[in-house]
């Protein structure tokens, strides 16, 4: 209509493919890694130990960004750390968002006794707090790609589950859905065919949230150490590194940071942006 | 001149679509003029436009309002404001949510008073309980204590009657007052607005989609379409003798019980196709 | 004629939410006090009354989208107030309903070829796209409106494509509920002369309910006249309105100001 | 009476909730695979040792018959002894409470401030530029979680301009006249503006940190508020009766829309403050949560447990402090 919408729809659109151009970036580096990476990722060298990047006085000009303590590549440990970021954003994000996202539908469809144990279910996770419960499942799990995974989706599907609770309660009221059942349609079709298509833009914003939340657990957990083995380059691990020297070798933190940072708002971003791109109801 | 004159007004959504195309029109002082039309004719829009609550997406770009000898748009914000509180007030559509949940009845009725207009609380307190009688509530000073959802529909409507009239405006805009409410209590509150009205001589602009509410409430009534006056007349002389095609459709089209043959007429195609044509030639003027 | 439906003694109460106190169930609020009445078929029965009447509330029980609390509804000679879900799916396409908000009542996330095809697959017939255009054809839509969404169609369009989906079924029965409330009186008349002659032709039985008595008067033969959930007229629409029996009747049709600046009215 | 049976249906599903989450952490620590004393005692300990302390623990008896006696000991009051520092998990819980309540409410008065005046001039000067760059600034603020705040304000505040500390919660050096944890209150009450101004420079960062993405949050929701609001008639109506737009936001619009955002701060508050378990570890502040993932390093199974308890009670209490407050200022619910 005005020149305002159509401003709004052309901002969405840089959004969806700025977005869109990090993450296709960081998932193509992730997977040619060891022909991306300039350098092993594991090698130490002591002697070259915290050398800043390349501009700065004093660099090695092989070590693009610099090293860290133990003389390792910072890029090349940065691209080898979007492997595990990558795939715990989206293992853990779709788990979670299947099991969330289900329930929900369920509890707030379905309503009755269902939605009483749901409901309190998720009572009793949101009186946890969240990180203290990944970094204990963690302690008792063991370090691994797999425990993390586990992890995030235990702490996280009440997410999932209390909006698209809310959401399928609201499409529930809705003539549409008496319209559905005076046509003879079962609950469960209607709850598919009918609630599911409203609720699915809801539900797509919030996975490519969680997948962004999934990466920053990753971090957290290496942060405190207890993620993959520590040798393993992760951003977490990298920016736990960075902290304790920051005053000493500011690189090694900023650099993982950055690429965190931006990954996250990426995650974040494209969900918003396939919303208003292929949404009927918005577009 | 004319208590309130509208000229050549013209109304669009900000780098977009017009919504009024230079519409005129002059409401007499104690005058009482029906506005009517079909959705998306404009005619809530005028009203908003002379109270300065046109919507955020909404402008103003060419015409004048003059009210009471002053034209309302050259005006800067704060005395524009201050003079519609002063001469004008509104009768607004929906008594569920024209009241405010969250204060009493009986601020939300003397506030104008005390605030814009400087009276003193014990004046207008007083001013509020006579009001409140007029309106025929008898639980005065019940009511004035009361929060809106402990009221009836029927009862806030009165309220907002009261309220309107608090400040003896020269100028009441009601619209579509009575939508949301069952047809026996439209009855009662039709009969207090017209009352009301007769009683302080106010001007009223009445907006309504309802020919049979018009026909008893106005003196006056201005038909519009897509933001363009249509037809201009008395209330007598247009339902006696109704002189635009598109007025002549519309009334065949309101079913009346009294009639059960009348078949109803949509408006027929070639009646909107030539009304279409105006709008856009209008638009071609307006652009070119 | 035969008797299409049998209601006698509906009772039908909600749990009012409003006062639910905190511990043990809410408590029911009386909507329906005993309705008695038949629909003979072709009938077009109007239901009116004020907001608060319980006339939405009878039309959703007719169709059981609700469950009476007492009373029996019998549909074609089948009882079927207390019928569960699973029986009377397969009965629903002989029962029909067009809401009152087409916004609401169209998915909007689902094209109109979907809406109306919808109901027919479940139901087991034919919803090919040729069944569809017929719809559409019936309603008086262009077929290519069957490949937009709801939020693309003006208010008038969208409760076509309403009573295209209820027809399309070819039911016994219609219940049309405030379906003309929210549109202006031109699509109005459209509306109305639309449902009217559809149901004409097809030779279906349809309850009306309105706010509007002017609407009732245009459509219907027999007319409904409700208020606190109780019926307080029954009768041929022309003695209804020539020689109203009942106090609130009478009040009904005094409120109704008429296009006509000579009826003396306030 | 209401009102009554109300909190006490409350009090009874939060007892239900903290059974629940009781339950859940006791299990989880002991069903997964791996035996903790093992893990707590150094390397070199013998079996005898290990069995001895197992016993000691209580936990050779068998899980449910642990879970009685460790639910029974709670209702009193006893939440066991800590296995690290021999202490009673009770006292030296409530001994970081103070550090992590003080850290939280710090960072919760600066988001109601933030967001409450970003939403405030958002919608007052809506369809603006500025409008605009406080939607930009909502979102992004709530895409990224308070740990990467807190690392960007180290960045920027701790290194390249050096104004705040980035670690610890007061400078060690400094000696402290106080009697009980809640440093920055006594401090205030003692008018020892020194020492506040000490504590501040090491809070404000994670506080910030914390803020930043609730603040975001209580923007947006009240903005969205807002805006429904002054679509309805008594805003328009304000509006003819001459009051200026300012008056009829905070006046009109603010109270109404205030109760919506309301209920749904509340959880994200507590989110909040299960936030400052990893925000205290990124800045080494001493509080419950920095000793909470002490405690999980070193398998200190009753502090766990304690420290899950506690904190499950602070949020049960903040939402049903909510729901008060809610009641409180809806006038339905008031005058019912």
């Amino acid at each position: 209509m005005g020149d305002g919408r159509i401003q709004v729809r052309r901002s969405a659109g840089a959004r969806l493919w700025l977005s869109a151009g990090w993450l296709l970036f960081v998932t193509l580096i992730a997977i040619f890694a060891p022909w991306a990476a300039p350098k092993d990722p594991l090698a130490q060298d002591l002697f070259s130990g915290r050398l800043p990047p390349f501009w700065v006085q004093g660099a090695d000009k092989t070590f693009i960004l610099g090293t860290d303590s133990l003389g390792r590549d910072v890029l090349s440990r940065i691209i080898f750390g979007a492997r595990i970021a990558l795939a715990v954003a989206l293992i853990a994000g779709t788990l979670t968002c299947l099991i969330g996202a289900t329930l929900g539908l369920l509890a707030g469809f379905l309503r009755g006794w269902v939605d009483v144990v749901i409901s309190r279910l998720i009572d009793i996770w949101m009186a946890f707090p969240p990180v203290l419960f990944s970094v204990l499942l963690i302690a008792v799990l063991g370090p691994g790609l797999f425990s993390i995974i586990l992890a995030i989706v235990v702490i996280d599907w009440t997410r999932f589950a209390r909006v698209i609770r809310a959401e399928a309660m609201g499409q529930g009221a809705m003539d549409y859905v008496a319209a559905a059942q005076v046509a003879g349609r079962s609950r469960l079709g209607t709850m598919l065919v009918e609630i599911l298509p409203n609720v699915l833009p809801t539900i797509v914003v919030l996975l490519t949230l969680e997948m962004g939340i999934a990466v920053i657990v990753e971090a957290i957990l290496s942060f405190v150490n207890l993620s993959i083995s520590t040798d393993d380059p992760t951003w977490g691990g990298m920016i736990a590194e960075g902290r304790t020297s920051v005053h000493q070798a500011w690189w090694v933190l900023v650099f993982p940071l950055v690429t965190l940072f931006l990954t996250v708002l990426a995650f974040s971003q494209l969900g918003e942006g396939l919303k208003d791109r292929f949404d009927p109801v918005l577009r | 001149m004319s208590f309130l004159s509208i000229r050549n007004l013209s109304v669009q959504l900000k780098g977009g679509q017009r919504l009024l195309r230079s519409v005129s029109l002059d409401v007499q002082p104690g005058e009482v003029r029906g506005l009517v039309g079909e959705s998306g004719a404009g005619k809530s829009m005028i009203g908003k436009a002379i109270l300065g609550t046109l919507p955020q997406a909404v402008e103003v770009v060419s015409g004048e309002i003059w009210l009471d000898g002053v034209d309302l748009l050259t005006l800067p914000p704060r005395p524009r404001r201050r003079r519609i509180g002063a001469l004008a007030a509104l009768i607004p559509q929906d008594p569920l949510t024209a009241l405010n949940p969250s204060r009493r009845v009986g601020p939300q009725i003397t506030g104008r008073l005390i605030d814009i207009l400087g009276w003193k609380r014990p004046e207008a307190e007083a001013r509020a309980r006579e009001l409140l009688a007029e309106v025929q509530i008898d639980v005065v000073e019940r009511v004035l204590r009361c929060y809106p959802h402990e009221l009836s529909g029927g009862m806030r409507q009165r309220i907002l009657i009261a309220s309107a009239f608090a400040a003896e405006p020269k100028l009441i805009i009601a619209d579509e007052p009575t939508t949301a409410l069952d047809v026996t209590v439209q009855k009662q509150i039709l009969r207090l607005i017209a009352g009301m009205q007769a009683h302080h001589n106010t001007a009223l602009l009445f907006v309504t989609h309802d020919l049979g509410v018009v026909s008893k409430v106005c003196q006056t009534l201005t038909v519009l379409y897509g933001g363009l006056v249509v037809e201009e007349a008395t209330v007598r002389g247009f339902f006696n003798a109704p002189q635009h095609a598109y007025s002549r459709a519309l009334l065949a089209a309101t079913p009346k019980y009294t009639d059960p043959d009348a078949s109803l007429l949509p408006v027929p195609d070639a009646v909107v196709q030539a009304l279409e044509a105006q709008v856009a030639a209008a638009d071609r003027a307006w652009h070119g | 004629m035969a008797e299409l439906y049998t209601v006698s003694d509906l009772h039908l109460s909600l749990p009012d939410m409003t006062r639910k106190p905190l511990l043990g169930a809410a408590p029911r609020l009386e909507i329906l006090k005993g309705l008695s009445f038949t629909i003979p078929s072709g009938e077009i029965l109007g239901i009116v009354g004020g907001s608060g009447s319980g006339k939405s509330t009878l039309g959703r029980a007719l169709i059981r989208l609700l469950e009476p609390t007492a009373g029996s509804i019998s549909f074609a000679g089948l009882d079927i107030t207390h019928l569960p879900e699973s029986r009377l799916r397969p009965l629903r396409c002989r029962f029909q309903m067009i809401f009152q908000d087409p916004m609401s009542s169209l998915n909007p996330r689902q094209q109109v070829a979907q809406i109306i095809a919808g109901p027919l697959g479940v139901q087991g017939l034919d919803h090919s796209p040729a069944r569809i255009a017929d719809a559409l054809d019936q309603v008086g839509l262009p077929r290519s409106f069957a490949q937009r969404y709801p939020h693309e169609l003006s208010g008038g369009q969208r409760q076509r494509i309403g009573i295209a989906r209820a027809i399309a079924l070819k039911p016994e029965f219609i219940l049309a509920d405030e379906i003309v409330s929210g549109l202006d009186v031109s699509s109005q008349a459209q509306i109305l002369n639309l449902l009217a002659g559809l149901v004409k032709d097809l030779g279906m039985t349809l309850a009306f309910i309105s706010h509007d008595l002017s609407v009732i008067r245009r459509l219907c033969t027999r007319v409904l006249v409700l208020q606190h959930g109780r019926i307080v007229e029954n009768a041929a629409t022309e003695q209804v309105f020539n020689y109203p029996q009942a106090e609130y009747t009478r009040e009904l049709l005094g409120s109704i100001p008429l296009p006509d600046p000579d009826q003396a009215w306030l | 009476m209401r009102l009554i049976k109300a909190i006490l249906l409350r009090l009874v599903t939060t007892a239900v909730t903290l059974f629940g989450v009781a339950l859940i952490v006791f299990f989880v620590i002991r069903v997964v695979p791996g035996n903790p004393i093992a893990m707590m005692l150094p390397p070199g300990a013998t079996d005898a040792d290990v069995a001895r302390l197992t016993a000691l623990y209580g936990l050779d008896k068998s899980i449910p018959t642990q879970f009685l006696i460790w639910s029974t000991g709670v209702l009193r009051g006893d939440f066991g002894v800590s296995i690290t520092n021999r202490q009673p998990v009770l006292a030296l819980v409530l001994d970081h409470l103070p550090a992590t309540l003080e850290l939280s409410a710090l960072a919760l008065f600066i988001a109601v401030f933030l967001g409450g005046t970003a939403a405030l001039i958002g919608t007052r000067l809506r369809g603006t530029r500025v409008e605009a760059a406080i939607d930009v600034g909502n979102g992004m603020a709530l895409s990224v979680p308070d740990f990467l705040w807190g690392l960007v304000l180290i960045l920027l505040f701790g290194v390249l301009m050096p104004l705040f500390q980035i670690s610890g919660r007061i400078t060690p050096s400094l000696t402290l006249p106080f009697s009980t944890n809640f440093y920055l209150v006594e401090s205030v009450v003692r008018l020892r503006f020194d020492l506040t101004r000490d504590l501040l420079s090491h809070m404000i960062m994670p506080a910030m940190g914390l803020a930043i993405p609730l603040a975001a949050i209580i923007s947006q929701l009240l903005k969205q508020s807002l805006k429904e609001v002054m679509h309805l008639d008594y805003v328009a109506l304000a509006r003819t009766k001459g009051y200026g737009e300012t008056h009829v936001i905070l006046r009109e619009a603010l109270p109404n829309a205030v109760l919506p955002t309301l209920t749904l701060v509340g959880v994200q508050f507590t989110f909040l403050i299960g936030g400052t378990v990893i925000i205290e570890r990124l800045f080494s502040f001493e509080g419950l949560g920095n000793m909470a993932i002490d405690a999980v390093i070193n398998r200190d199974l009753p502090l766990i447990q304690g420290i899950v308890i506690l904190f499950a009670v602070i949020f049960t209490a903040v939402n049903l402090l909510v729901d008060l407050c809610y009641a409180a200022f809806n006038p339905r619910l008031r005058h019912g």
